[in-house]
């Protein structure tokens, strides 16, 4: 076990149960969507972590999984598919002193918005940003994803999917991110303590959630499959701070369910937010008040 | 004397013409001249062709006007390139480089012969004087300052400063330099009223900057604290301005992976509660669509800058044109408004950038600020600005009962419904794309949408009677009118007065305002119209069709259009409201004027 | 006997509502009647409420139309659910489930007492004679079968064919349970007047199939080989259906990565020579602006289907709007001028597709389809559609002496080039963005650029004279004129006959190109026009301002508008016909209408 | 030395010189640009394959890099900033029977244009991607790039880049590219060698050239820094078949400048073109023809 270090910015901690995260909004998923399972998880690791849940924002973009926010107490932002983490970068670099969740669905973070990740991980955003990957898109009823395997028949692949799917696990580890884990909702306690060590975590975090569609899913890819199927890294005695290691292990995407922390960097990088604050501080007494700053246009001789 | 005077300088990239032009105007705005400066290059990104166009005067100068005053040139080859750009007329003084090995009286000018020519040796000038061949553009001020009685001492104490690291014998080189070229204008004398005039507001020092500069310094003087962009000509300036003063004010500046990540990041800070601007160009504009659909229906307010080039598509990079108004307003899906807004001026955007803050932040809206390559990038005088004359805005938060069952989307009279951020505890909410009900939860209702879009209309129609958003020049109950907007306005406004100075009774409406369009506005500047014309730099006199969906104009009301890059130049408008005249004097339908 | 019957059904995700409707439409259609059939859904994916509306006549049904003949309540709580969507008014003819425990003079509709209120234990008989409650489904279609006496023969046909799989024992418990339903009509008759008549055409089979099918289907028929795309409601079947169908052609459907993707795969496959359709709804279509800009420069062919679903942003994606035809007109940034087209039925969408394929080669253009969910998603009873009638126009590609310094864009005298494609010997050229002279090279010349934007203007010229895009229908002389597009158009039709029915004075036009602005087309119809009226599903009325950009309409005539999902009924339109015929007579200025 | 296969599509192979690929436009880089190499080393490559002009589609974005298209004979398509990839899949997948090559420069293919480089490989699209990696944006005059190294000044970054660059050569890696490969025109005999080979090679071809900017670019990022600094992978003896070692060298991008082949696979998947084809002849007898599709919407019992 991890020892989880104090939260990162502890603004104004107080005690709070999971049923402060919940909002009263029904969620509209399907019965059994493995979605319900991953809001709880999330609410449970925020009253673990003690933030109010004003200081809270939680940004997703448009999927069954985006939905998540409203399900929540914090303020949030449904914002457009794909788009979820420039947006969510945007309120962190404003407001490093908020805590800033985002949720994605595999279509919604790998596919239209697939170019964002690695500028949002090299840039060492620090946000938390939870991917609920159910290997089809199940807002628009069950079209390929990027995350459906080879061959796989949906409406849009009559005759079978032609490409290999992309593997979130690799292309994070990849891009550099810091702090990258998978959970299920399968092992609730296991993705509750995940998602809040991930949120602790000073920097960028990737959680990538086997979040079952009961809907358009296939049977391997259900909880009880999840549960039959997964192998907890710990168990496995996964050193988290080996990099080349959890490179290897993420290659099993796809074929092994790896559950827990696949890396965490030992020595993270400064965040992108420090970097700002930093400069801000460093030219503060550079500034010419604003109401005079059109002295810069002054011609000199 | 002279009140006004037009020079055109080119010659290949490594001559320094446009630093001539940068010194002389620089001068010039010492002393107290009006001025404003144009720059063209060929296509290459170094080397290639280089020009710049300079127009100097005693009263406040519009626009870069047409032909030439005094044409220099520095090699034949590479001023002919710029064709239109710097026309020669037979009264134009034409300077040029004795080296060219062309004779005075063959200059290659098809169908001109200036009455004034000189062939001066400048290169061979530079190197006795100065030791090299990079002294030309000195030489160049020299000749100018010399024959039009301009920037003298201040060019002098330019020189000293700019070349003083590198030694004396360097700076007194090209001291030498700059005297060989007054002793030579000196020599050879211009007739006495070919020079320029005394400024007339006694010699006051003016600002001097270009569009994007200004622009990017207004947005920091309205609040701004946070930029995200993707660089584009000819726009990047504005955040290259803002990356090198916004962190002094707590901001930040993020260069995004493209631009809907520029937007995305925010539309990301305005929701955290900052003032935040975006600035690119079309091809940019395109890309942003979806997230000021999102902005708009999440309320939150941001100002998009777009600096018009030449389009469509990738079009001409480095031209202005007025085509993106039709795409400013309209290019959303969806039922939605935002304010468009466009300066006329490096002066003007200023107060617009202001304007757009403000109408952002108070309509909880996206505005556009639709600039145009040439205001953004050509170099101005700028009277000074009283800052304190403007007002700033900041939206409306919550507060006390109002966040008690906070409704962030409340239908208030209004329509504009107090707004909350993180961090302000009680105001929690859920921002999104979806249609929602008052607390900001998603409906499917089309009862709700209904009264929604009601909301989010109507909450502009103060916009719509903002008279001080438009100026309405000459006699207020002229036959003839114009409307023009960006930088065709300022030659517009030239047309008016030359118009006004031989005795027709025309007047002019220039908005700031571009849409909504301001319906009460219009209707009363053509109140009393018979004839009138839409002065626009597009195919399709996209301002023009955008007042007719809202307005009857009168029949006689048609648009004088031009794609971009074609300039349009004050006696073309003029020799069009002659026609008006005595059209109207004839009661004659005239010929129908360039439409597209 | 009735000639119109509309039959509203609504109960929980299980209770099998859709395919009740989609038996009885198919009966119908073979039978050769006339109908439509619209699905609404409660937000959630699975589960939740459903509810479908059927209409079926004997003759061409235009609409779904507004307060149910026929009200099926499987549960009362879902059924309100639906509100608006379903009216239940004094005639209604209510059956419902007994098992809700609701009195029949109790039923919980405010303000409406319907006479005729059956209480069926429908759950019961399914469980009685299937042994199931899933039989629930051809319990409410025996009901109705023997009510209306449709159907009957062929639905018993249906039953048998679609359980055959599961064994003898099960198809005769559906049968019994048909015939159940059957049984308990003849045992509680209604009034004969209320049955269907038989159908006009003589019981000729007519197609049975909704828009976005037929839209893909008619792509195939133009010779589309080349989808790229990405899924959004409500356009995804499109995809969905030549996914199924377009390799046999040897064809390739790519559901690529975001929707810039998809439409820059579908520029792509132009440019290699082939015919390349994409298609998506509002947030695409913000997504593939630049790409739209590329096409329309480049002189690229391509078919872009916007279904479109209630915005701004992502809106109300499972409800239909007429909102994006202002972003169709004028998304891309700079002059350009790309066709779109609107279909106003599921057979329309058939022709509509085809001529944009045909419009798209032919003028080297992209071109818009503007569909709308209802028709998109709404299945429909289609007349056989004769194939031959169509002609299919192909790219104009170069031969012979073109081919020598061969001029990709070349100023003909039609503004059409010849286009040649890779693979294509001697014609080898280069495409881009950029503004660029005959020969495809770059150029930053403003006299180029306005030479270029006239050609990709005026080419367009011959269409707008294309009169066999609009319906003219009524009195051609008629002093009242409508004129509305899309599915709307179904419902102005109706208040047409209605209008006609009781003889006024009325005409109706119905574009199927909405842009360019067919100016010689609105003139002559307007030309007898005193009032008239826009009917359009949007706020803005966007059809109506936009033909006012370019053509001078009469005073009196405004628009109708309403937000999306908010229903216009034929009688809402023949109430405003009946008031201007009054205005009209008594000279009077007439009460505005509801004009946004 | 690796021994060249035939090119994969002979369709109408025949005799050319590098000059029967030059167009007589001439190019508006500024001299000294790198570019001029690559235009040489493409023009070369071409003679050898021997496709003539009119078969080969030559797609690119926006940039200085992006202008090659033009100076050569093939159908040329300068589209817009960052879509070159897409737009030349659909050239692909209209027309299998093209050679397509794709000219992009680092900010056009790794920052605006990064989210579709990951799907084109994944599908294994069979075109040739070749980047003009300057870690700089030359069109717009010098800003940030997304391989600027960290801390860079640029006019975009007056204080310093506070972000880390991208790896183009490791995240092609990640998303399984088969054929990845690096060169400089300092080195022309190996460039236009990796090219032709990354032509011949069945399927997507990535190669990333180490291409200076004169104008913006910084020393060490010249022509002579590239002649003294380059150390090609043949002579070190890699083996482009191994995997793991290619993608160990990758990371090393930035900091060292390996040049030819970092990985070859040596059992290429089959292309996305491929499955289609197929896909297309096995479906071929089910055709209605197109006049009577309409039969599909025939109500039956
Ligand atoms: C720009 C845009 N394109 C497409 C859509 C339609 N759309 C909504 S969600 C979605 C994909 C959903 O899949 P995923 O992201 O995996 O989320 P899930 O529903 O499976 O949780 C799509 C294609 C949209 N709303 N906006
Ligand atoms: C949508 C869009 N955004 C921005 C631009 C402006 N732009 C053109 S090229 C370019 C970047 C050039 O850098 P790179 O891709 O590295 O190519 P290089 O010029 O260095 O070869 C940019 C930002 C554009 N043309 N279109
Ligand atoms: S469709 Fe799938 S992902 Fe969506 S709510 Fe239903 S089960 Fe969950
Ligand atoms: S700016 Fe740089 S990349 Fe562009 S042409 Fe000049 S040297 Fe080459
Ligand atoms: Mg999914
Ligand atoms: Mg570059």
């Amino acid at each position: 076990m991890t020892t989880l270090e104090p939260p990162a910015k502890p603004i104004s901690l107080a005690k709070f149960q999971a049923g402060d995260f919940k909002s009263d909004l029904k969620p509209i998923w399907c019965p059994g969507c493995g979605d319900f399972g991953v809001v709880t998880a999330i609410t449970r690791a925020l009253a673990n972590i003690g933030r109010p849940p004003h200081e809270i924002a939680f940004v997703s973009g448009i999927g069954c999984s985006s939905r998540i926010p409203g399900y929540t107490t914090a303020y949030g932002f449904n914002t457009v598919h794909g788009r979820s983490l420039p947006i969510a970068q945007g309120i962190n670099l404003a407001n490093p002193e908020l805590l800033v969740l985002v949720a994605s669905g595999d279509g919604d973070g790998f596919s239209i918005g697939g170019g964002h990740v690695a500028h949002v991980i090299r840039r060492n955003i620090d946000i938390t940003y939870i991917v609920m990957d159910n290997q089809i898109y199940g807002l628009t009823k069950g079209q390929l994803s990027p995350t459906s395997q080879r061959g796989r028949k949906t409406v849009t692949s009559s005759f079978g999917s032609l490409e290999d799917p992309v593997n979130p696990l690799l292309y994070v580890m990849g891009y550099g991110a810091s702090y990258v884990a998978q959970g299920t909702p399968a092992d609730m306690a296991g993705l509750a303590r995940i998602i809040e060590e991930g949120i602790r975590f000073p920097g960028f975090a990737f959680i990538n959630v086997q979040s079952p569609c009961v809907t358009y899913g296939q049977e391997d890819q259900q909880l009880k499959a999840h549960k039959a199927n997964l192998q907890s890294l710990e168990s496995l005695g996964h050193d988290p701070a080996d990099r080349a290691k959890a490179t290897e292990l993420a290659r099993a995407y796809g074929t092994k369910l790896y559950t827990g922390v696949l890396y965490r960097n030992p020595n993270p990088p400064p965040t992108y937010g420090q970097g700002v604050t930093e400069r801000q501080e460093a030219l503060k007494n550079k500034a010419v008040p604003r109401h005079e700053i059109l002295n810069r246009f002054k011609p000199s001789k | 004397m002279s009140e006004d005077l037009i020079i055109g300088i080119a010659g290949s990239g490594g001559d320094g013409v446009i630093s001539a032009g940068e010194s002389l105007i620089t001068a010039a705005a010492l002393e107290g001249y009006h001025g404003v400066m144009t720059k063209s290059f060929g296509s290459q990104i170094r080397g290639g062709e280089a020009s710049c166009r300079l127009r100097l005067a005693t009263r406040p100068v519009l626009n870069p006007n047409g032909p030439l005053d005094v044409a220099v040139a520095l090699n034949w080859e590479d001023f002919r390139r710029f064709g239109a750009e710097l026309p020669v007329e037979a009264a134009t003084i034409v300077i040029y480089e004795s080296a060219t090995g062309v004779a005075p009286d063959q200059l290659p000018l098809p169908g001109v012969k200036p009455a004034v020519v000189f062939s001066v040796p400048i290169t061979a000038m530079a190197a006795t004087h100065a030791g090299t061949d990079k002294a030309k553009n000195i030489v160049i001020a020299g000749l100018l300052a010399g024959w039009f009685g301009i920037g003298r001492e201040s060019m002098l104490a330019g020189i000293r400063k700019k070349f003083a690291k590198k030694g004396a014998a360097v700076v007194e080189g090209n001291v030498r330099a700059f005297q060989a070229g007054l002793d030579f204008a000196a020599a050879n004398p211009l007739k006495e009223d070919r020079k320029l005039s005394a400024p007339q507001s006694g010699g006051l020092t003016k600002l001097l900057t270009d569009g994007n500069d200004m622009c990017a310094a207004a947005a920091i003087f309205a609040g701004c604290t946070f930029f995200g962009g993707y660089p584009i000509t000819p726009s990047t300036e504005i955040m290259q301005f803002l990356d090198r003063e916004i962190w002094t004010y707590g901001g930040t500046v993020l260069q995004a992976e493209d631009e809907i990540a520029g937007i995305g990041a925010v539309v990301g800070a305005s929701f955290a509660g900052k003032k935040a601007m975006t600035a690119t160009s079309g091809p940019g504009m395109s890309l942003k669509t979806e997230m000021l659909g999102l902005a708009s229906l999440a309320e939150l307010p941001l100002v998009c800058v777009n600096v018009q080039r030449g389009g469509p598509s990738t079009g001409m990079p480095t031209k202005a044109e007025q085509s993106d108004l039709f795409q400013a307003a309209f290019s959303a899906h969806g039922d939605c408004l935002r304010p468009v807004l466009a300066p006329t001026s490096v002066a003007d955007i200023f107060g617009v950038t202001v304007e757009a803050f403000n109408l952002a932040e108070y309509y909880q809206t996206p505005v556009i600020v639709l600039s145009d390559q040439e205001i953004a990038q050509r170099k101005e005088t700028v009277d000074p600005i009283d800052t304190t004359k403007f007002q700033i805005i900041e939206r409306r938060h919550p507060s006390g009962p109002e966040l008690t069952n906070y409704a962030r989307f409340k239908l208030t009279e209004s329509g504009i419904s107090p707004i909350s951020h993180p961090g302000m505890l009680g105001g929690n909410y859920l921002a999104a794309g979806i249609e929602h009900n008052e607390q900001g939860r998603p409906t499917a209702s089309g009862e709700l949408h209904a009264r929604m879009n009601e909301k989010r209309f109507n909450k502009f129609n103060p916009l719509k009677s903002r008279r001080d958003l438009f100026a309405v020049e000459g006699h207020p109950e002229a036959p003839i009118g114009m409307v023009s907007w960006g930088s065709v306005a300022g030659v517009a406004r030239e047309a008016l007065r030359l118009a006004q100075a031989e005795g027709l009774q025309v007047k002019l409406l220039v908005p700031q305002l571009l849409y909504p369009v301001a319906e009460p506005v219009y209707q009363d500047f053509f109140a009393s119209v018979q004839r009138g014309l839409f002065i626009e730099q597009s195919y399709q006199a996209q301002l023009y069709r955008i007042v007719r969906m809202h307005v009857d104009l009168p029949a006689h009301v048609k648009a004088f259009a031009k794609s971009g890059s074609n300039p349009i130049l004050p006696s073309e408008i003029l020799e069009r409201l002659r026609e008006m005249v005595v059209a109207i004097q004839s009661g004659q339908p005239q010929s129908e004027p360039v439409e597209n």
